[in-house]
């Protein structure tokens, strides 16, 4: 009898997740740097690249003026010619500054250079409601997905942050790899041992059979409470983990949703134009009328940083239960 | 121009924030203690009409401007007595028509929409100025170039005052921004620009005035930096990089002891009116803080008023 | 037996169009002020704004630097203080440039300050492929239809552009409207007498009894040639013109689409999550799994300026007349 | 340098504009006639490793840059045998493996770009450095100031020249633009600047010569300003809004004329040699014809290869 070798396993906080994979990363490629506002000895606003900087010196962690749109065309640059950068956006709502490079630029060059360039961007930022208000609390997902050429991750568990980082570092194109603020208190198991996540491959949260949730980022926090709920009615939830938007992983939400015939997709932005929007009209495509589809986002407004109005405005697991009752009755 | 009065709206600004900062339960906050002189020195130089737009740290401008301290408060708690329903909170505070037309914690953000305030006056035939106040922080940013171009070509009626607090979050000045002067940013638009003790009022007052006397003579913009120190770390809810030396040697030079010291030398001062304006501002603090308490949460449906 | 009153027709040119509407709403409102580059004596990348600097002079027609960020900046701070500026951004590809103060200050101005402030603020631009390559090309509506407080329109007819311009210049919140640079070229008739254009209002353009066509701007040229291209095969197509995205008229589309039981969404830009999936999924909200549902979009593609691969990337006459006798082959 | 290599190259460009400007089937282009001593004096102060990045108007600094004129054309007609494959096209051209890194249609879109590119260079150990041209245009927007600033922050190998030609489309640099030179804003950064007269070939040279020495040394960056002026409209499609006395008086100060014009009063220009390099850039401009004309247009299929 062979003995099965042990996979140890440790226990790490979402930020220590991240610089873990970055810690990694970048002592196996020099090329790797990190470009953003007060990362470098403080160690990022999450603690995220705690440690980095006193590794790897102030050339390869570099603390930047607050310049997002500076920052992306850099790190855009940067990759063209052949560094890795990770450009740190704090805060999603700033990446609005920052999209003339991204977008008409470093998702663009590859193309319109005919294959001379490649852009090995990584643009890490964080969404989410977490009472800091209308202008710190947005989720952009939507707009990046539909952006050609541009790769949009998002982890729900420390294991997935690192894995998924882990990928990132070896893409050849742009990324932008999205946290939440309200994972970060975060801890979760991983194996000790490298275990990267592929881009692409969602991931089951929980197995269920009257219901899919399609859902990522901290959503899915939101979903499993609200399986928690609906399981004591008697309904039972199957909830996917997306990881990643761009590539999107529709085979796998297609599966659950043909067996359960149900679907809810759940994101924490804007419902219109949403990633709930896409994957309804691709599941459709796949599986015909025969599924029953809705889906919950946010209120149709700013998100402030009111605690009853952020509440009121982000979806809880109470408005994915109803949904889900809403949905099963229709 | 009574300078007692300047002493008591930096001593309220510091009750205030000392209040709130004993207070958890009210969530992080953007406090502006050690920066008093430039939102005071500042405000007292605007006149009623004139409108100031501010960066994410309000309170001290917002104080200085005259709002009222309850509705204030009741704005950074999230309750509905506040000037904004609650609903701008920390960050976003704004009354304009009490001339504070807003904070806006975009760092950076306020600085075009300002000119634009700026361009409406003008249009309107008012003889209203605006002042921008921004950190050091925002001087990295694109914003501050676009917008100084677009005023002196358009001679705007807009006093652009940095308060230099010498760091954005933990990241020093000079870490992040090349001009030895950041008021020599200016220089290249042909616009007036000046650097002051942010640490001492009548500095600051002494120089906005004459910015904003330019402005509304139709002189056009002007770029007023205050080098200043912010006491407490960057946000309430942050760890703070800065060494006990540092923030000891900062603090030995405060702008509410160096004006009151200024005036007790001049005999403007006895002590006993120096408690008298401590008891003053304590008072009004604490009644600020029974209005803000007793004002409701907005209802949730508020979530969807106002939008559009 | 009384008179009918005559309603006298004049023809204009797309620009021609938009000029009289400004030329109209500036006489009438002494605030409007119009900001862009080379919208002075220049008239305007398209001519639409010649003849308003001669008749209203520098200080209300401002040439200005070539600075969108700050354009839209200093445009919403001047609504919000009492003005009624448009701001022309000549393409839609650099309103990027200007999201944050768009974003993240008009769209959410009046509810972040519990309604003291209002936005009137106008952004006109032009969106679309002419032969300008990656940068110059794309249609960003969909980002804009998701933002709570924006409202967009985007007219295809030049009485359209009158009507819609002039309802814009009465809002009290910011709108973008959208040209398209194709669609300057076209003249149209529109009554004599002033004729606006309410926003959240559909129009037929095409009568028809089996499949309902969704769509908007330059688009529904497109979709009027793929429609005559398949009346020539017996298919009969009602195409709707949208005219505005934000608010969108959902009832007319549902009430075509109910009837004809096929509905085609149609759009120039990119279709993840775009125009089309947001009609899609509520359209199946109201009327349920029998109607059939495809949409048609740019390829997953930057658009190039090389003629053979815009052609190749953005829709057709002929992918749109393919993917409805797919649709209706269902 | 061979001077006579400086005007040769002028000759190239201004050949080559002209015969595509007679051939209207081509489409719109972004012509540079006028302003050739800039992108002429500027390569021919780089090296082989250097990068260079332009704005949208690339076709001088392209064929400056010793990019094949055949390909070159190639790449403006959309065919396949452009270094882009006909993908980028005009506005979009870019050869990085022959150091020209590339044209970025979006004004002021290249600044940053260039800044990261350099920041790649200098993080690798290169001794090469990057030359970044852009408009007077770019001069309005935030990312010259953002990138000054990182640029003298980080010492990048980074040398920015603006052609100003005085115009963005129609709006002349004054409506547009506070700044009395457009140099003296790299000036609050510690950037060293300078404004030369960019119709003369050799005031480029020199000047960008010194300051691409002083990026190659670890010197950091500098602002070029080379004051210069477009003979044709800002497009082929565009119309022209200066007065033709403005365009004749400017057209008599020609960069080709008055390099020849001192070559000659030297003796290193007899007629003949004049003479021959006309034909010889004649040739060289039919055979790019000849060469573009016979690549085919890529296919339709290409519009999905390369996006990711
Ligand atoms: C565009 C943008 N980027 C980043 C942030 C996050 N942020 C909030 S306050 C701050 C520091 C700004 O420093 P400074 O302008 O000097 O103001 P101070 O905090 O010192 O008052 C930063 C980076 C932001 N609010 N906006
Ligand atoms: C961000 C952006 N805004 C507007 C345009 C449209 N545009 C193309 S070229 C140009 C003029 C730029 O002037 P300048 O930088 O002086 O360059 P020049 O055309 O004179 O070479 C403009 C406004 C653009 N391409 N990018
Ligand atoms: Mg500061
Ligand atoms: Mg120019």
């Amino acid at each position: 009898m062979s003995r099965e070798p042990q996979t140890r396993v440790v226990k790490l906080f979402f930020r220590e997740a991240i610089a873990r994979a970055l810690r990694e990363e970048m002592a196996r490629d020099e090329r790797i740097v990190i470009l953003g506002q007060d990362v470098g000895s403080f160690g990022g606003s999450y603690k995220e690249f705690l440690g980095l900087y006193k590794q790897f010196g102030a050339a390869r962690v570099r603390d930047t003026p607050v310049a997002e749109a500076s920052m992306v065309g850099v790190g855009a640059g940067a990759a063209a010619a052949g560094l890795r950068p990770i450009v740190s956006i704090t805060y999603m709502d700033f990446l609005m500054l920052g999209l003339d490079p991204l977008v008409n630029y470093a998702a663009k060059a590859r193309y319109k250079t005919g294959g001379q360039l490649r852009v090995p961007l990584i643009v890490k930022t964080t969404a989410g409601a977490k009472g800091q208000g209308v202008a710190h609390s947005q989720c952009l997902e939507a707009w990046l997905m539909s952006v050609p050429g541009l790769k949009v991750v998002a982890p729900s568990t420390p294991a997935d942050a690192y894995g998924l980082m882990k990928s990132a570092l070896r893409e050849s194109g742009p990324v932008v790899y999205v946290d939440h603020k309200r994972l970060f208190p975060m801890a979760g198991e991983m194996p000790e041992d490298e275990q990267i996540t592929p881009f692409g491959l969602a991931k089951y949260l929980r197995r269920g059979a009257d219901v899919t949730i399609a859902t990522y980022s901290h959503m899915t926090q939101v979903a499993l409470a609200a399986a928690e709920a609906l399981a004591a009615e008697g309904v039972s939830c199957e909830i996917i983990d997306l990881r990643s938007l761009a590539p999107l992983d529709l085979a796998t939400v297609c599966d659950s949703a043909g067996r359960t015939g149900a679907l809810l997709t759940l994101e924490e932005g804007q419902i219109v134009c949403g990633v709930g929007a896409e994957i309804a009209f691709r599941v459709r495509e796949k599986l015909g009328g025969a599924v029953r589809i809705d889906r919950v986002g946010a209120l149709a407004a700013p998100v402030s940083s009111n605690p009853v109005l952020e509440a009121a405005c982000v979806p809880d697991s109470a408005r994915v239960a109803r949904a889900i009752r809403g949905l099963l009755a229709a | 121009m009574d300078r007692v009065l300047l002493l008591r709206s930096m001593m309220l600004i510091r009750a205030f924030e000392a209040a709130l900062l004993r207070n958890p339960g009210h969530g992080f906050q953007l406090l502006s203690s050690g920066e008093e002189a430039v939102a005071v020195g500042l405000c007292a130089a605007l006149t009623a009409d004139d409108q100031l737009l501010t960066s994410g740290r309000s309170i001290g401008p917002a104080l200085a401007r005259g709002l009222d301290p309850g509705r204030v408060l009741a704005e950074l708690l999230g309750k509905s007595a506040g000037p904004c329903q609650g609903k701008g909170g920390r960050g976003h505070i704004a009354e304009p028509s009490a001339g504070f037309f807003g904070a806006h914690a975009v760092v950076g953000g306020n600085l075009t929409i300002a000119a634009g305030v700026a361009l409406a006056l003008q249009s309107l035939g008012s003889k209203a100025i605006v002042a921008c106040l921004f950190g050091d922080g925002a001087c990295g940013g694109g914003a501050l170039h676009e917008t100084l171009n677009i005023a002196a070509l358009w001679k705007l009626p807009l006093v652009l005052v940095c308060d230099n607090n010498r760091y954005s979050v933990s990241t020093p000045r000079a870490a992040a921004l090349a001009p030895e002067y950041l008021s020599d940013i200016a220089k290249p638009f042909g616009v007036p620009g000046q650097t002051v003790d942010g640490m001492d009022v009548m500095a600051v007052l002494e120089a906005a005035r004459g910015f904003v006397e330019l402005a509304r003579s139709g002189g056009g913009p002007s770029f007023l930096e205050c080098v200043s120190f912010r006491f407490s770390s960057h946000s309430t809810a942050t760890r703070d990089t800065r060494t006990p030396a540092e923030l000891d040697a900062a603090r030995s030079h405060c702008p509410i002891e160096l004006m009151a010291g200024r005036l007790a030398a001049e005999g403007l001062l006895a002590p006993d009116v120096r408690a008298e304006l401590e008891h003053d501002v304590a008072e009004a603090v604490s009644a600020a803080a029974s209005f803000a308490e007793a004002s409701p949460f907005p209802d949730p449906s508020e979530a969807l008023s106002d939008v559009a």
